[in-house]
């Protein structure tokens, strides 16, 4: 059995020799790649297909470039689409090795282009699973435990694609699937509210991202806002991931955009959908408008916020007032 | 009396199926896309007790926020009972709170099992497949655990066919006896495939696939021509009843105002 | 392997059948308990120690009387003790025929002389675990797993007591160990809100009781009061346990009394002493004490506000004192 | 300098001495009772940057609202940064977060195995023991998935036993080479053993229990006459110093106020 990121040995003796203490992680965008992101890393991607994806980092890992990444992640569209283009334009400067995932895609918005075009000229490894494993092995990671029983997608080509195991129960005899733990290098994780010392607030659903910060010997959160520390332990089981799972905090408004952040801003639809086409067209012979999507809004911008900036504000408010209007009743009632 | 629409789309004919089966009052775990537009469907018209889950972790929603465009979308969260997440989602399923799943798929073949990985050859091609489709996602998942699965998907010649190049969500295997059970499933496997031509179910016996009723507009023949395996009929096969004006309306003016799943064009 | 309680089988296909609509779920004690505890029943009990025991429940068990009982808890001191003082008075009206469960006593005021007593004299089976096998055993249960993996403990004398079983991880080749879920028949668990369909909102640490709640074939809740449904809606993260795995919902003021409730009110200490020593000096071969508190407070007790009315009002207020004035200055910063 | 009591009991001596052995900034699994009065004056001394985790679910919690009389007490969730439940504790436990796990137990064998079960012979009188104890509670999972861990005890012959009735909490097994690994444990097992007569700790080789300091009033004769087996003597055991008088205060004034676990009365 191989391993990609760490074995659980190895996530257990790299996080019993961690310092667990709660000290200021502030830090930069491009500190927080530098020293957590490195070549060869197995990275654990958090949010949910087009929401809360960590957009801020990836476009610092582009930026900064690296090689011979593993992406983990259960449903993801815009972060690993972002990378998978860079490899496409720049090879020399991103490389991805491999993709352990369920579902790579912008459902309503459509197929992944540049997925394709890496997946189809075998160009990356990929290792298919279904959500739920990909999503139980961060939780067996989470858990220190080096696999976890599942009951699906048992029977299927899925569990072929894959290190997954069939074996019988030893309690009631019927067949039934362990999957190993998934313990990343690194897992980049964009959230609404974090304190300084790392302790994160995810509003809404929080999908898999405590698990595979949990899971991960390195966390790196972008929020959308600090918040005093005060908050944090005013209501402590509000928590979703705690701070001695976490090894940097940049704060990063917009950090997600184009994605979706529940209750920041719903989904740039007009960015997301330019994006697509110029990576339709890239699949198709086209390079020039994924070129210069790239170099317009990452290689050229100094920073995320540059990179924000460019965007034009009447998408931003638009998707802002999307989100935050459809949320008013809600919050209303939850203020009372 | 009802009160059937003059003209409708095949997709509006099967939005409008896929919302009559399912029950009032059961647990439903919603895919993205069409399920998410006949659940709503299905709120609104006889069935306004159902409960909706969403595999990101949002349970009992009402979707009156507008429709979301992602079963991840905050949108998914509104008036929920309970909010976690994929875990939380994946274990209540594998526990048996679900009553169906409702799911789609790029390829079908006459068991009701679904491909929606790569269309090639598995293994031999998986490092490079031919056309490589986005994954399981939860699908998979659901097809095993839900206790039953209801399956919508357009009906063409090159989706329904008799061998599948990869085996993504399970139905009922090869439709051997007790299938799903020897492989460690829990969940009784598909109850129905809804089509843009044919509402369909499984042979209680051989579990392959049988036709209940065409669309309007079908035949038993047109049915089968779009289909790469053969078919069989119910003896008490009927023609299944046009959508109401009212279905049609509340589609366009209150679920996909925007029309992001459901197009617009009139066909028929 | 056998199994108390329901098998993963027979759980599961329980609740495949089971009407899972959102209904009014609100009843008196007295049905919750004909309903859903039957003679044999595996009994999950939900709280830690004496913090949130679901006492209501047990009084209104002893009074209408149970046989045949297996009790499944991971700590716990009030709710089984009663249990087991009430076989010990009564043996006719009350029997426990098995215990699982990690610790049982009370903390700070010492050991469990009812658990002596049957233990010591042989009168109950036992089946030894710890808490965190007891906790993973029902999250399998929640989790729809017949087992999870876990690493401890290892090695000890717990492991050779129970139906654990050891295995080599096919993932690393290192032992680990595997613990049968747990499918109580009925969980008991006392929470400080809910809402009539039985959506529940734990506050403080939520314990065991979602996973025990989710693991059983019937739950009934006890709760300091009825929410209305909105305000669940208003914050669905906050639900600790959804509706669909709940039977029954009671509302009982002061349901866990004299066991404290995190923000309802602290031990009344002075009644667990005196129940304490009354069921020491059982053990010790005098009985009228015990005797004269069953028949106090339980047996001629019409119900369980019968026996809240019974305490002194100074007791109870200083019980709601204690909790109330520590939480304070935590409820003045959440409420800002 | 140090101002040192004129007079304490062996029972402050013992919380003095677990407090002392707590380092700064490291996270701490805390047990019922006494190693919770050792960690909250740890926090008002030397180590206000202990981080303490509850087995029922609270982490990073400051016990300034009272001393919690139980584990699942309100009392730990007091400004804490992360609350759960008891198997979010254990896993984090599992995983590796927590460095130092501070428990108890009723006997100790000579590799700081631990009994908190029963007195008896196990297995046969495992259902009708001599004296059945409340059990391992969560003793037995610190002991195995803590990266160490930390044991307060009374100092009693009928404690301190060659050979137990039961194995609840392991230390180092039999101490051959390697034992906790081959059975599957994470931790490293015991560091010290803080008792009412010595602070000791573990031969490097044999795992064998050593003195490494005596109490003040103790000897290393006094304290193996109390230990019902034969104790290693490091070669540079030391007196331990006894406590401050600020100790002594914060124990009674600040931590215990009204004595739940920490006695009063003066013996020495």
């Amino acid at each position: 059995m191989y391993w990609t990121g760490l074995s659980p040995d190895e996530a257990r003796e790299s996080l019993a020799n961690k310092d667990k203490s709660k000290k200021d992680k502030r830090m930069t965008l491009s500190k927080a790649v530098r020293s957590f992101v490195s070549d060869g890393a197995n990275i654990g991607i958090g949010g949910f297909v087009n929401s809360r994806q960590p957009l801020a980092l990836v476009h610092e890992i582009i930026r900064q470039g690296r090689k011979d990444l593993t992406l983990s992640f259960q449903s993801a569209g815009l972060a690993p689409e972002l990378l998978a283009g860079a490899m496409a334009l720049f090879p020399d400067r991103l490389h991805i090795r491999r993709l352990e995932f369920a579902y790579f895609a912008h459902e309503y918005a459509g197929i992944s282009p540049m997925f394709r075009y890496l997946a189809e000229n075998g160009m990356v490894a990929v290792e298919d699973w279904s959500n739920y494993n990909m999503s139980a092995r961060f939780k067996a990671g989470a858990m220190g435990l080096p696999f976890l029983p599942v009951r699906s997608p048992l029977g299927s080509d899925i569990m072929k694609s894959n290190r997954s195991r069939t074996m019988e129960c030893p309690f009631t005899g019927r067949t039934i699937g362990l999957i190993p733990a998934s313990h990343p290098n690194v897992a980049l994780i964009h959230v609404q509210e974090a304190d300084m010392y790392g302790n994160c607030r995810i509003k809404g659903q929080t999908f898999t991202c405590p698990e595979i910060a949990m899971a991960s010997q390195h966390t790196v959160i972008t929020c959308e806002k600090l918040v005093e520390h005060e908050v944090v332990t005013a209501a402590p089981a509000r928590t979703s991931i705690p701070f001695f799972a976490v090894d940097a905090v940049v704060e990063v408004p917009f950090g997600a955009f184009p994605a979706m952040c529940h209750d920041c801003y719903y989904f740039g639809q007009g960015h997301i959908a330019m994006l697509r086409q110029a990576a339709e067209e890239f699949r198709k012979g086209n390079k020039a408008g994924l070129e210069s999507y790239y170099d317009k809004f990452i290689l050229s911008a100094k920073d995320f916020d540059d990179y924000i900036g460019r965007i034009p504000y009447k998408e931003l408010n638009l998707a802002r007032q999307m989100e935050s209007r459809s949320l008013e009743l809600q919050k209303f009632v939850e203020s009372c | 009396m009802a009160c059937h629409a003059e003209s409708f789309t095949p997709q509006e004919m099967l939005i409008v199926a896929g919302s009559r089966q399912l029950e009032d009052e059961k647990v439903v775990f919603a895919g993205t896309g069409l399920p998410m537009v006949s659940i709503t469907l299905a709120q609104l018209t006889h069935a306004p007790g159902i409960i909706p889950v969403f595999e990101a972790g949002a349970v009992g929603s009402s979707l009156i926020r507008g429709l979301p465009l992602s079963v991840g979308d905050s949108r998914t969260t509104c008036k929920a009972d309970y909010l976690q997440g994929l875990n939380a989602a994946f274990e209540l399923t594998q526990r048996g709170f679900i009553d169906y799943g409702f799911i789609g798929g790029a390829e079908i073949d006459p068991y009701g099992n679904l491909n929606s990985t790569m269309i090639g050859d598995f293994p031999v091609g998986y490092r490079k497949p031919g056309v490589r489709l986005p994954g399981s996602g939860g699908a998979g998942d659901m097809a095993c655990s839900c206790t039953q699965t209801l399956i919508i998907m357009a009906h063409e010649p090159r989706r329904f066919r008799r061998r599948l190049s990869y085996y993504t969500s399970m139905g009922y295997f090869d439709g051997s006896p007790d299938a799903r059970k020897k492989a460690g499933l829990q969940g009784k496997g598909p109850y129905r495939v809804i089509t843009t031509k044919a509402l369909m179910g499984f042979d209680e016996e051989t579990k392959y696939m049988k036709i209940l009723a065409t669309m309007p507009g079908e035949t038993v023949e047109s049915v089968q021509e779009a289909t790469g395996f053969e078919l069989m009929v119910d003896p008490d096969a009927y023609e299944y009843e046009p959508p109401l004006k009212e279905e049609i309306r509340l589609i366009h003016e209150a679920i996909d105002t925007q029309g992001y799943f459901v197009k617009r064009e009139m066909k028929q």
